[in-house]
């Protein structure tokens, strides 16, 4: 056994929602290739609802995991509900991440809350 | 199982087991007991120290057993700086490699913590250490250099010989450490024409047992010692001997020399084939540290772009292939290696590395399995991949924060 | 073979041993490594640490594995003067006895040697360190006082409970090492209860491999590190794991837990036969240290007057018999043992004088042997002496000096 | 093998000559029991020749075995030809000693020696 609990290999070696979304609502990127993370979130929103999330990840197996199990968390949920997503969220919904892996969750709730501002701004000036 | 992180650790050979579990059983006596009973475990560490003492063309008398390379590095480090600077304390300087593994870079940083003033010597884009610089800085107050015999990220051969010989030509006496944990029995080595004073090993990584290690220490050369106690290992290193370790530590020296040229060649094809495939099947890779003569037998180091390490190293153990992404030391930090940013990789690249190192183990065929596996492999994670080549990394430059 | 030299080191168990040679050859990975076949080898550290705190009442993110008894002690202490020193420089005063180990005393006299003030306790004829001197010696300087739980020559067992109560009773922080490196799953100890900061154990003390041991280091208790290197052991002892040797200790721990209570009256039983026997058969001997439960289990220290240890030694050597003069780490000195002139033994007595050390493994028939073979040796060598009961020793007191 | 030549082991396990000698000529004795070691020397003079010589010794393996290597080297000689016996010829005799053993056989020269000396002087006082 690795570090990693055996819901975040799950996620890693088989990541749900993996891709970019060509006619997206909005679109979240967030990290650094410096810190060796970098998110990026695509959302369709449908009757303030997330009718579908994509995820292109550059980083650890925790970075790949998080982004993952955060697409199935957001899927489906209303703007508001999504927005309240926590980073605890995250971890719990994989069973836990090691202490020094705890940022990756920080960085996609993170992600997907920039994409539902840039969703909102798109909106806004149309 | 195909295991490739032999920088890290190594296998005991078979023949090292047979030869220390005796001494766990039956011959169990204490070498300071004068006793017969005792007397003659004592005698095995001699033998032993002989062995070892003869492959790097030193005198029995003048290897010290420790528990490791970090201890040795410790030792000669630690030891030196104080014993000199206590006879004479304008003498305060000493210098180092960028690139050094940790138990030499943080030794550094602990003296310069404690007023030493430290110099760290640059190195080329292959990893090579500036000796023109090295010529530069040393004064008549610089104590000793410490610069290791090869890498143990990028496998670079540093060029030993000729600073040692540069330092034996100073008017004033200059101490020359080598950390040669990495390059034992792989490269050869002659402490007395390289002109060195203070030289780390270490069992664990030439398929000897852990926690044993050995200092070779030049004749008239004095340490302070770390610890105090006892009178083994002529009291600069105290303390019941770890037996069966040092016994298992010059068999597999002894073993591994005996082969060494059989060994090396045998890595030196594998190592070559694993390069130049990688390079012709999978597009953005480097390959990191020096190519040909000046690269270790069994080290392969690429960055695979827009790829994290970890990702990669996990996705090859789940077809049970073992690498590493930096140092063993280090991988459980989320820094990228010190040693790549010293050759110059950017950040993002360097965090796509990944170490292979190969054993006189490694098969034709585990090479040939991890070439068929590795591809698809990077393909999949590179597809996954937020970044790629058409990427502007210069919008990332400017924050250095982790969100 | 009668081996009665268990104070010097002992026999490992079968079952130790064969737990260990798995970790030399299938299970051979690095800890630090992050794919499993390294961080499996990391579980089996952190459960050799689990099983090495419950015994002393720890937790065990408290224990620290070190290679051995004396690395522990130079650890504590020079690791604690250092902290505390560097924080508060007015703090300069250690304090230790008289009786300690080599590891402890020459630790404390490099300390000295470097600035420190340092006291060393008394003693008392059995060897129990004078308590009211320590209550009269600590001052608001006192960093730490360093006292062994029991002494390896004369296996007399120290206040330590008392002590630490004392400490932990005063205003001022003064911490509290202990070395129970002999008295370690033979006396029972809980850390916690003993107000103990520091306690330092060996493994190849207790049937298991040389070359490892660890220190305990209480919660909040900060130690300047004597090595520099990677994150092992919280970066307090950095080093490739000797993983091998931490499990061969931990399981020769929880083995000899489990049977601390019935080895100890195994070896009691077997303690004050011999010394009962030897006192009536044999005339003109001293015990040496304590009697009853002030004594370790198995520990004998008989001064055989008019004759000379090594000479005793030899003799039962050539019996197959092997037991010790001295502290088997000062065994190839000639000076008396300091803990012998420290409990007042003149010096021709201190020569003198024979350790018998017994372990679970000595049986009734051993012991039986040693008392037929005894006595003859003690005559021949007695018949053969210069001195007797009649030698005027006076006359020898004035010169100190060696001829 | 302890630290000891097998000649040395020799003359501990069986030494030559053990003993007074109750009508000795001259007697020596050297050493001291606090550094732990102590040696008597007998002889017997018969015509400036040592014709008997007997040792008593308290001390470790080399103290003994250097006293009766010297009974057998004295046993003999004249009287100055005994007075020219060095701590390298008892060594040596002895298939050599460990370093730290060295100064017993300084010891039993200097107590034959000595003994040689005490015959000398009584004799002059006769
Ligand atoms: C170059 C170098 N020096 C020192 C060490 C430390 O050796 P050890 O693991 O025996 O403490 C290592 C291995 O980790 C190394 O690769
Ligand atoms: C009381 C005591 N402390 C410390 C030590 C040193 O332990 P080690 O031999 O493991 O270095 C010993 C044994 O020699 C001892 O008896």
């Amino acid at each position: 056994m690795n570090m990693y609990s055996e819901k975040v290999m799950d996620h890693f070696k088989n990541p749900r929602n993996v891709g970019e979304l060509k006619d997206a609502d909005g679109v979240g990127t967030v990290g650094n290739p410096i810190c060796g993370d970098v998110m990026t979130i695509y959302i369709k929103v449908k009757d303030n609802i997330i009718s579908d999330v994509k995820f292109k990840t550059f980083g650890c197996a925790a970075a790949i995991a998080t982004s993952s199990i955060m697409t199935e968390i957001a899927k489906g949920k209303t703007l508001e509900e999504a927005e309240k997503i926590t980073k605890a969220d995250v971890a719990s919904n994989l069973d836990g991440l090691p202490p020094q892996k705890m940022h990756c969750s920080n960085l996609s709730s993170d992600a997907l809350h920039l994409a539902i501002e840039n969703y909102r701004k798109t909106k806004e000036k149309k | 199982m195909i295991y490739l992180d032999n920088a890290a650790t190594t296998q005991i050979s078979d023949d090292v087991i047979k030869a220390m579990v005796p001494y766990f059983s039956e011959k169990f006596g204490n070498p300071s007991s004068i006793y017969s009973f005792g007397s003659n475990v004592n005698k095995v560490i001699e033998e032993s120290r002989n062995i070892i003492a003869q492959i790097i063309g030193a005198n029995p008398k003048e290897i010290i057993f420790t528990s490791g390379g970090t201890e040795s590095n410790n030792l000669a480090i630690i030891g030196i700086a104080q014993e000199i600077h206590k006879k004479d304390s304008k003498k305060n300087h000493i210098i180092t490699t960028k690139i050094e593994h940790p138990s030499v870079l943080n030794t550094f940083k602990h003296l310069e913590s404690i007023g030493f003033s430290v110099d760290y010597l640059d190195v080329d884009s292959d990893g090579v250490v500036d000796v023109e610089q090295l010529k530069d800085l040393v004064t008549e107050n610089t104590i000793f250099v410490s610069v290791m015999h090869a890498n143990n990220e990028i496998g670079t051969i540093e060029p030993i010989e000729k600073i040692g010989s540069f330092l034996a030509s100073l008017k004033h006496r200059v101490y020359f450490h080598v950390d040669a944990v990495q390059t034992y029995t792989k490269v050869p080595i002659d402490v007395k024409k390289a002109n060195i004073d203070l030289l780390s090993i270490s069992s664990h990584k030439i398929h000897g047992p852990k926690g044993v290690g050995a200092l070779f220490v030049k004749k008239g050369v004095s340490l302070k010692p770390l610890m105090f106690g006892g009178p083994q290992e002529r009291s600069m290193r105290p303390g019941t001997e770890n037996v069966s370790g040092i016994l298992g530590f010059s068999k597999a020296s002894e073993i591994a020399f005996k082969d060494m040229e059989k060994n090396n060649k045998h890595m030196i094809s594998l190592r070559n084939k694993l390069i130049d495939s990688i390079e012709k099947n999978i597009s953005d890779v480097i390959l990191n540290g020096a190519k040909g003569d000046m690269r270790l037998s069994n080290n392969v180091n690429i960055s695979f772009k827009y790829v994290e390490g970890e990702s990669l190293l996990l996705y090859l153990e789940m077809e049970d292939i073992f690498v590493s992404t930096a140092s063993a030391c280090s991988s459980k930090k989320l820094e990228p290696s010190h040693v790549l940013l010293a050759i110059g990789r950017p950040h993002e690249f360097a965090h796509g590395a990944i170490r292979f190192t190969l054993s006189k183990y490694t098969t034709t065929e585990e090479i040939s399995k991890l070439l068929d596996i590795l591809p698809p492999i990077v393909k999949k994670l590179r597809d996954m991949s937020s970044i790629d080549k058409d990427t502007d990394m210069t919008k990332f430059k400017e924050t250095d924060e982790h969100v």
